[in-house]
């Protein structure tokens, strides 16, 4: 069966975008709009036909899912091996965001068509969206390692130009800045690690990168490097370029500013899509993380993922703006996923946490990218982000209000929600390897509850300030796809994931486990009472709870002065003590040497100039005591 | 002798000819008309220099006294067309700039005079022609350095000149007559092969070099130069830098190639030491120089340590780069020259300072100027980029790699100062810059051919390869 | 050739009077001063010639020709050497060397 | 007339009729239909070469020409391409052009001004088609030399001290390459025989150990100089900025690219062992111009300071890839060589246009002006991210060629040498982002309300640079193939 139409997936996503930002003046504020959505709808069906075909008719060959390369174009030759392929690969991995990404990019699509309306950048905003659509696709379909990582950059820059989106306002650009930057400081690790491993395995392809006799024969050769395998050492710089780009402690601090950006942007790039590559591509690579050396690189993310969990839910309870609440509790659900990769096994059921992590990043897209728009819609009424200019919101956004609960209670892992299945089946999956995981994973469920609610009581309930513009629902363009995704939030949790997904690409069936399942809902609940408590009315109980907790608040107000320490190593290390000095060595001592060498021929020229006395009778002295001296010398050299 | 034989003098009986026939015209032309003997002396010469065109057999005269051969035949050609081009900037001069025109006619006679002793020097088979050579082409010239006899500069720079060339005549004597003591003979063909490596034989030699060295301003001889060229009339000054250089360049070649041939191992060591000597001084010097003529003077020095380096090669390679870069530099430095003397003609300007702007209000010298400049300093497409460069593959085809780094070294050096009154004239504007003029036809024409030649004469690879063709004078 | 004095005497003397002339040109402070020392030195250069004729090659004459074309040559030169320095003296009253260094460096 | 001759006897025509042109407008339209042909001719190299090449021609050079000129140094005229010159000529003529368009209004001495940028032109031209030292040697310094007047006529700032240094520093370099020419030329016959300076007859023969360790750093510095090479590089940062803007387009995109291909083509395929022995010290040199041009670039405050480290630090990228040695850094430099070329001209063309309106180069001056001249902030915004090597732009692709190929070597030495340039990347994005940030985003100003928008000259000059970045970045495996053919025959001597 010929396949190579999946490659439409790639390229609508490309004209719309080439369409829109070569015209960008001609075509107008609503009609660029249009093109956008409807590129995206065939996109979207386009998709969702794929993803369908290859759950449902051929990706299942012999009770094991295929990887199927659709297409494949070689765009960069190395070696007879190693080459840079354009392609299209479907397996499992890659249907599953066939779903998630066009779906999420089609609402907020649809949503930006209110939410942008009267904006001066508007058409730009749909090339970009576009430009991201694409270059996100393209990154799920790579066949090849180099073409996740082409896309990889893509996603990045398009992340970039959205982030500055208001390109007017300073702190837009020092985000978008921070954000790239950041971004690009990791994929160095990405990109390292990728040529490490190429260098070994002598290909990129995915085909052969992950099948098991490749990986047989890879691991033990190779150099170690203090006390670890070459191979693992590239895997761990593989895992810095995905923790760079999932935002995994400490390369998080440009996901919270990056909410710079327009509310839908952060919706879909910023929640829902880009932030998991790097889950993805541990995904990818799984096989080779966890056969390699016994796992170590995978031990690495297991406990980066830990930590970031927790680290990022504690930073969450104490912000304000309500886009960098969910800011940090994106960062803290992708190190469930990240935590779920790592305490993977690979076959069969024990492959629980692999089919975890990416249910719980499916069911995370929606719900997440439901709670930005939600906060988006919040933000279009009230004109701030701060959650101390609202309350009482219910009233006067009721869509809003109730999807925003669904997702809410979705993320709070509430049944019958979707966050319930996923984040239990991470538990349940953390509980079998470590109980440390587990537990640091309960109880920051517990604490997602928690600012979860914060955040709800507070936007919705509370006491009602005095608005002066009244809040209003939002048009219809922006509460249809809060509906959408509301219903996805709510049920998407049904679907049997472990039929679709696991390490080994053989489905398998999962198991309740009831008593962990209770355990998790039991904290939530506990969260979202505390919250309810606190925040269901005005009162200062909240207050009085930050000053008990003293400079611990502080500190995570601040969150952990992180930001301070990166601007302390680049501003007073990087530009003051390296790059400064360069620039001073490079004009005073390098160029200095060169002026230098020419000033001294100037100087040498003003010192003899007293030869020439203009006596003639010194010029006579001169002329007979050389002839005199020239003999000498030569008779010395006669001998 | 024949009729035949004595026809191996024809530059030397035509030009005396010429002398002659420009001083019977100048008693018969009345005194308010003088400047048709300009018109008189430049048409002669042309002629004569038509017929230096015609080949001529090699050989010898007066028991081996005076000789000649197809190199010196060509060396002689390319002498006349460069005097002809100096005569055309002279007759600029002299009906602009001298108050007393009677005078033109004498110019022409001393001038000539001077050239015919270049002749002789060239074309020496004895220590006895090269010497009368010498001064003859020497004694005139300082005669025409006083001429603008109310300059005081211009008296200045005669009396040193001829002091100095005085002085280096004793020098020049006191050399020879060792020479003499050490060989017992004073022709060059006698000398051959008996001149053993001894104190004596090598003091002779650098007496007798030095002499010589003071003509081709090698240092520590050449001090001189910068005075006399700044105080002279310009023409004179463009003379000595280029024909009077460019005979001496040529018989101490002669000599040291062929003659002395048995102490080559002694005279590398001289002139690899002069020439970096005279490399490194005449480029400092010419760093600091704000008078134009100064500032050519020391640049010619400078030039003539890179001829030199050509010498430490003593084969046909040697023998023609060193012929070739002598041509590309007698035009190079004409062209130079000529351009100073139109402006210090008209204006009376001669500091580097006073060129400011000059390409704004007159392209066509400027461009000359900077011709003569880039060729000077080694430029392709000019001509002097190849001069140069066959002057580097003659030293380093011997394997003085390290002299042709020195070299290259001081290339970079003179590129600053040449592009310095390139500076001046191109990059620079001035409030009060020179203002446009039209110079007169004689000095147009020279400085047509000029540009013509600078641009032609490099790229034209025949030349090139007729000076190599008769230059295996040197076997050995 | 003298009877009881050999070459390298006459060679000596010769080399001495040469020095005597540079010595004398470098030092004095009048032009015409420096002429005299010039001819101390042509002369001794000419008797250079003669005496290694005689001495060593008495078979031909060059070095005698030789020295009859440095004197006549030295005369020239003195003429005109005298000629310039009469101009200058016209122009700035002074045969002093200290008046004739105004272009230098 | 052969097809490789007419590269530099069209130039001089464009040159003697523009002296007989009368008049701004007519100087202009001359250069420009000058270059135009010029640039159809390059196009038509192209085609014509892969049709030769399409007929099975294997030999290294197409379409030679062999003149004989001065016989006794049996100095050759002789010509020749491979697919590296033909594409090197390409990106002359295409920048030439742009340039022409860039400097459409230049209102000093406009006759003198496209004079000696066609001189220039020629000067590379003629470098890049010849096979023999000495021919090629004149037409580097042909090149040089036009860049003093240039930059001291038509440069601002510190013109007079910054066209000195240059040309200065360039034609010392020269210097030192001629050495190493020379000594090429004497041991270019063991046998006796007439030497030669045709490159190809000296490849035919294994010059001794002795000789290729002692003249390939001369070689090496040579041309290691015009390609900024650490520590030479000091008269680039000068040069560019006091250049006016074609200028600085084509000494950046073309001028500089002599160096690398220099090197590549005498320096290391006539003295493999003497690469061998010299390699690492010059990777040391290279990768310090690569880290330290960055580094440097992150304080500067002039964009075309800027831009002058970020060349050094691309630049150093290329020699790092040549010293690398295999088949696939090879490829990485020479696209990297035309990616820098593209990509910095089009920034410096950038920087002209937009010097041109707000009359400072100083980033903390400006702020905002994509709001105001929305075309040519974009173009600048896609101008650094291709500078910044984003894939879709030239400089990926040369980039990963370059480190996957420096990724064979599987020694510390070379892993670190590796992932430092690879770290240039990031330090890259800190300067160009930073400067898009500065200038075109952020609050707008006031006094920059009612600059022009962007003019056809302008737009033209730019957008063919823009094509060809895009090009190359969209469509590598066609450049690499033309590449690839023809480097094969010279790794395979080392």
């Amino acid at each position: 069966m010929d396949l190579s139409y999946t490659v439409l997936i790639l390229i609508i996503p490309l004209f719309v975008f080439l369409l829109l930002g070569l015209f960008f003046r001609r075509i107008k504020a609503p009609l660029s709009g249009y093109i956008g959505v409807a590129g995206l709808t065939v996109t979207s069906l386009i998709s969702f036909f794929v993803a369908f075909e290859y759950f449902f008719k051929i990706g299942m060959v012999d009770g094991a899912y295929q990887k199927i390369v659709a297409f494949k174009f070689v765009w960069l030759h190395f070696t007879s091996t190693m080459s840079i392929s354009i392609g299209v690969m479907l397996d499992p991995l890659s249907a599953v965001m066939l779903i998630v990404v066009p779906l999420v990019s089609w609402m907020v699509h649809i949503y930006s068509l209110g939410y942008m309306k009267g904006d001066r950048g508007f058409t730009r905003f749909y090339a970009f969206l576009s430009l991201f659509t694409f270059s996100m696709l393209g990154l799920v379909l790579a066949s090849n390692l180099f073409e996740i990582y082409i896309f990889w950059e893509l996603v990045g820059v398009s992340s970039y130009s959205l982030i500055g989106f208001y390109y007017e306002k300073p702190s837009a650009v020092l985000a978008a800045k921070k954000a790239f930057i950041v971004t690009r400081f990791a994929d160095l690790g990405f990109l390292i690690g990728l040529l490490i491993l190429s260098y070994y395995a002598k290909t990129f392809d995915f085909v052969n990168l992950t099948s098991l006799t490749f990986i047989h024969n890879l691991s033990g050769i190779g150099t170690t490097f203090i006390g670890l395998s070459v191979i693992t050492w590239a895997l761990i710089l593989i895992f810095v370029g995905g923790a760079g780009k999932s935002a995994m402690f400490p390369l998080h601090i440009w996901l919270p500013d990056a909410m710079e950006g327009p509310t839908p942007v952060s919706a879909l790039i910023h929640a829902a899509t880009m932030v998991v590559a790097g889950v993805f591509l541990v995904a990818r690579l799984f096989p080779l993380y966890y056969f390699i050396e016994g796992g170590i690189a995978l031990d690495v993310v297991t406990v980066v993922g830990t930590f970031t969990i927790l680290f990022a839910a504690i930073i969450a309870i104490t912000q304000h703006d309500i886009k960098r609440v969910l800011a940090f509790s994106t960062i803290s659900q992708i190190g469930y996923m990240m935590l779920a990769l790592g305490i993977s096994k690979y076959e069969g059921p024990e492959g629980l946490g692999y089919m975890a992590a990416m249910f719980h990043l499916f069911t995370h897209a929606m719900f997440k990218a439901l709670l930005f728009l939600g906060a988006g819609s919040i933000i279009h009424s009230v004109h701030s982000n701060y959650m101390q200019d609202m309350g009482g919101l219910r009233k006067y956004m009721p869509i809003t209000h109730i999807t925003f609960l669904i997702a809410a209670l979705a993320i709070s892992g509430i049944p019958p929600f979707a966050g319930f299945f996923s984040k239990d089946a991470i538990l349940a999956a953390a509980f079998e390897h470590h109980k440390v995981v587990w537990f640091t994973g309960w109880f920051v469920a517990g604490l997602t509850a928690f600012y979860m609610f914060r955040l709800y009581f507070r936007i919705f309930w509370w006491n009602d300030p005095k608005y002066e513009h009244t809040p209003h629902e939002s048009p219809k363009s922006m509460t249809i796809p809060l509906m959408v995704l509301a219903f996805m939030a709510a049920f998407s949790g049904f679907i049997p994931f472990s039929h679709f997904v696991s390490p080994d690409y053989v489905p398998f069936s999962e198991h309740m486990e009831w008593g962990l399942a209770g355990a998790s809902v039991g904290i939530g609940l506990v969260g979202i009472i505390l919250a309810w408590i606190l925040y269901k009315k005005e009162n200062d109980l909240s207050t009085r709870f930050a000053l008990a907790f003293g400079l611990f608040y502080k500190w995570a107000y601040h969150k952990f002065y992180i930001d301070e320490l990166y601007m302390f190593v680049t501003k007073e290390i990087i530009f003051k003590h390296i790059s400064a000095p360069f620039a001073w060595f490079d004009r005073h001592v390098v160029d200095g040497t060169m002026n230098g060498i020419g000033n001294s021929t100037v100087w040498i020229s003003e010192k003899i100039k007293g030869l020439q006395s203009g006596r003639v009778q010194d010029y006579a002295m001169y002329f007979v005591s050389g002839a005199t001296v020239i003999s000498m010398i030569l008779w010395f050299l006669i001998k | 002798m024949n009729w035949n034989q004595i026809l191996l003098m024809r530059n030397e009986i035509v030009l005396t000819l010429i002398i002659l026939l420009v001083l019977v015209s100048d008693l018969i032309v009345k005194d308010n008309r003088k400047k048709i003997i300009s018109n008189i002396a430049i048409g002669l010469f042309v002629i004569h220099m038509l017929i230096g065109f015609i080949p001529m057999p090699e050989g010898s005269l007066f028991g081996g006294m005076y000789r000649t051969n197809h190199l010196i035949f060509g060396f002689k050609i390319i002498l006349n067309v460069g005097v002809l081009l100096i005569l055309l900037q002279s007759a600029s001069w002299l009906h602009d700039k001298l108050q007393d025109t009677t005078k033109i006619g004498e110019f022409y006679i001393i001038l000539f005079s001077s050239l015919l002793g270049i002749y002789f020097m060239v074309s020496s088979g004895h220590f006895l022609i090269l010497y009368m050579g010498l001064e003859l082409s020497v004694l005139p010239i300082s005669a025409l350095a006083a001429y603008e006899v109310y300059n005081r500069k211009s008296s200045e720079a005669a009396i040193k000149l001829i002091l100095s060339a005085a002085i280096s005549s004793g020098v020049f004597l006191f050399g020879i007559s060792i020479l003499y003591a050490v060989s017992g003979s004073l022709y060059f063909d006698d000398i051959l092969g008996k001149l053993p490596i001894s104190y004596f034989s090598v003091m002779g030699l650098v007496f007798f070099f030095s002499g010589l060295a003071f003509k081709i301003s090698l240092v520590p001889f050449h001090l001189w130069t910068a005075d006399v060229y700044e105080g002279a009339p310009t023409p004179v000054s463009n003379y000595l830098s280029v024909i009077s250089k460019a005979g001496a360049v040529f018989i101490l070649m002669v000599l040291l190639f062929i003659t002395m041939n048995t102490l080559h191992d002694i005279w590398i060591y001289l002139v690899y030491g002069i020439t970096v000597l005279t490399m490194f001084i005449g480029n400092f010097f010419a760093l600091r120089q704000e008078n134009m003529k100064r500032f050519l003077a020391f640049s010619s020095v400078a030039q003539a340590g890179f001829i030199l380096m050509a010498m430490v090669s003593a084969n046909q390679a040697g023998v023609s780069s060193v012929v070739y870069f002598m041509a590309i530099y007698i035009f190079s430095n004409i062209g130079a020259f000529g351009v100073v003397e139109a402006i210090s003609m008209k204006t009376g300007k001669e500091n580097m300072k006073d060129y400011a702007g000059l390409y704004r209000t007159n392209p066509k010298l400027s461009l000359v100027l900077m011709l003569s400049l880039f060729s000077l300093a080694g430029i392709p497409p000019v001509a002097g980029f190849f001069g140069k460069f066959f002057l580097y593959t003659a030293a380093a085809g011997q394997g003085f790699y390290v002299l042709v780094f020195i070299a290259v070294v001081n290339v970079t050096i003179s590129l600053y100062y040449y592009l310095k009154v390139i500076r001046e004239a191109f990059l620079r504007t001035s409030d009060t810059p020179i203002a446009y003029f039209k110079s007169d036809n004689y000095m147009k024409v020279s400085l047509a051919i000029v540009a013509v030649i600078l641009l032609v004469i490099g790229l034209y690879s025949p030349f090139y390869d007729y000076i190599y063709s008769v230059s295996n004078i040197v076997n050995f | 050739m003298i009877e009881g004095v050999s070459i390298y005497e006459i060679l000596t003397l010769t080399t001495t009077v040469f020095f005597i002339g540079v010595y004398g040109f470098v030092t004095r402070k009048n032009l015409m001063a420096m002429l005299i020392s010039i001819e101390l030195i042509l002369n001794s250069a000419a008797i250079n010639f003669v005496v290694v004729n005689k001495y060593l090659f008495p078979a031909k004459m060059d070095g005698d020709i030789f020295s009859i074309f440095i004197i006549a040559i030295a005369a020239g030169e003195t003429a005109l050497a005298l000629a310039i320095i009469i101009n200058l003296y016209r122009l700035i009253m002074s045969v002093k060397t200290k008046d004739l260094e105004t272009m230098k460096h | 007339m052969d097809i490789l001759s007419l590269f530099v006897t069209v130039p001089i025509l464009t040159v003697i009729v523009l002296m007989f042109a009368k008049g701004k407008k007519q100087y202009r339209v001359v250069a420009l239909v000058g270059f135009i042909i010029q640039t159809l001719m390059s196009f038509n190299l192209i085609y014509q070469y892969l049709h030769v090449r399409a007929l099975g021609d294997k030999s290294i050079m197409v379409f030679t020409k062999d003149l004989l000129w001065f016989a006794p140094m049996n100095i050759h005229y002789a010509i020749g391409v491979d697919g590296i010159s033909v594409l090197m000529i390409v990106l002359t003529s295409v920048i030439v052009l742009a340039g022409i368009f860039i400097s459409w209004d230049v209102d000093d001495l406009p006759k003198e001004f496209f004079i000696s940028l066609i001189v220039l032109a020629t000067g590379v031209f003629g470098f890049f088609i010849s096979v023999d030292l000495f021919t090629l040697f004149l037409f580097y310094e042909l090149a040089v030399i036009p860049m003093y007047l240039l930059i001291g006529i038509w440069g601002s700032g510190p013109r007079e001290y910054a066209s000195m240094k240059l040309t200065l520093m360039l034609m010392g370099a020269s210097a030192v390459l001629l050495i190493g020419i020379l000594g090429l030329y004497f041991h270019s016959a063991p046998n006796g025989g007439p030497h030669t300076f045709n490159i190809f007859e000296i490849a035919k023969l294994n010059l001794p150990v002795g000789v290729q360790r002692l003249f390939f750093p001369f070689i090496f510095v040579g041309f290691g100089t015009i390609s900024a090479l650490f520590p030479f590089h000091t008269w680039s940062p000068d040069g560019h900025s006091s250049a006016p803007t074609a200028v600085s387009m084509l000494h950046a995109g073309v001028l500089m690219k002599m160096g690398g291909y220099g090197i590549f083509r005498i320096a290391m395929y006539l003295m493999p062992q003497g690469t061998h022995f010299w390699t690492n010290f010059f990777l040391v040199l290279a990768i310090t111009g690569v880290v330290y041009g960055a580094f440097a670039a992150i304080k500067q405050t002039d964009l075309k300071y800027i831009n002058a480290y970020s060349s050094v630090s691309h630049l150093g990228l290329v020699l790092v890839g040549l010293l690398m040695i295999n088949q696939i850094a090879w490829k990485g430099a020479m696209l990297q060589t035309l990616s820098h070329g593209f990509t910095t001209a089009l920034l410096f063309a950038l920087i002209g246009v937009v010097y041109g309106r707000t009359h400072t180069r100083i980033i903390s001056k400006m702020s905002g002006l994509l709001v105001f001249i929305p075309v040519i902030g974009i173009l600048f915004v896609l101008a650094g991210l291709a500078n910044l090597g984003l894939p879709g732009f030239s400089g990926f692709v040369s980039e990963m060629n370059i480190f996957v190929g420096a990724f064979q070597h599987a020694d510390t030495f070379h892993r670190i040498i590796t992932i430092l340039a690879a770290s240039s990347i990031v330090i890259t994005a800190v300067y160009i982002l930073r400067v898009v940030g500065k200038i075109m985003m952020g609050p707008t100003m006031k006094e920059y309300a009612n600059l022009p928008g962007i003019t056809w000259y302008e737009k033209t000059g730019t957008y063919i640079l823009m094509i060809f970045i895009v090009l190359i970045g969209t469509l590598p495996f066609w450049f690499g193939n033309i590449l690839s053919d023809s480097i094969r025959p010279f790794i395979e001597r080392l």
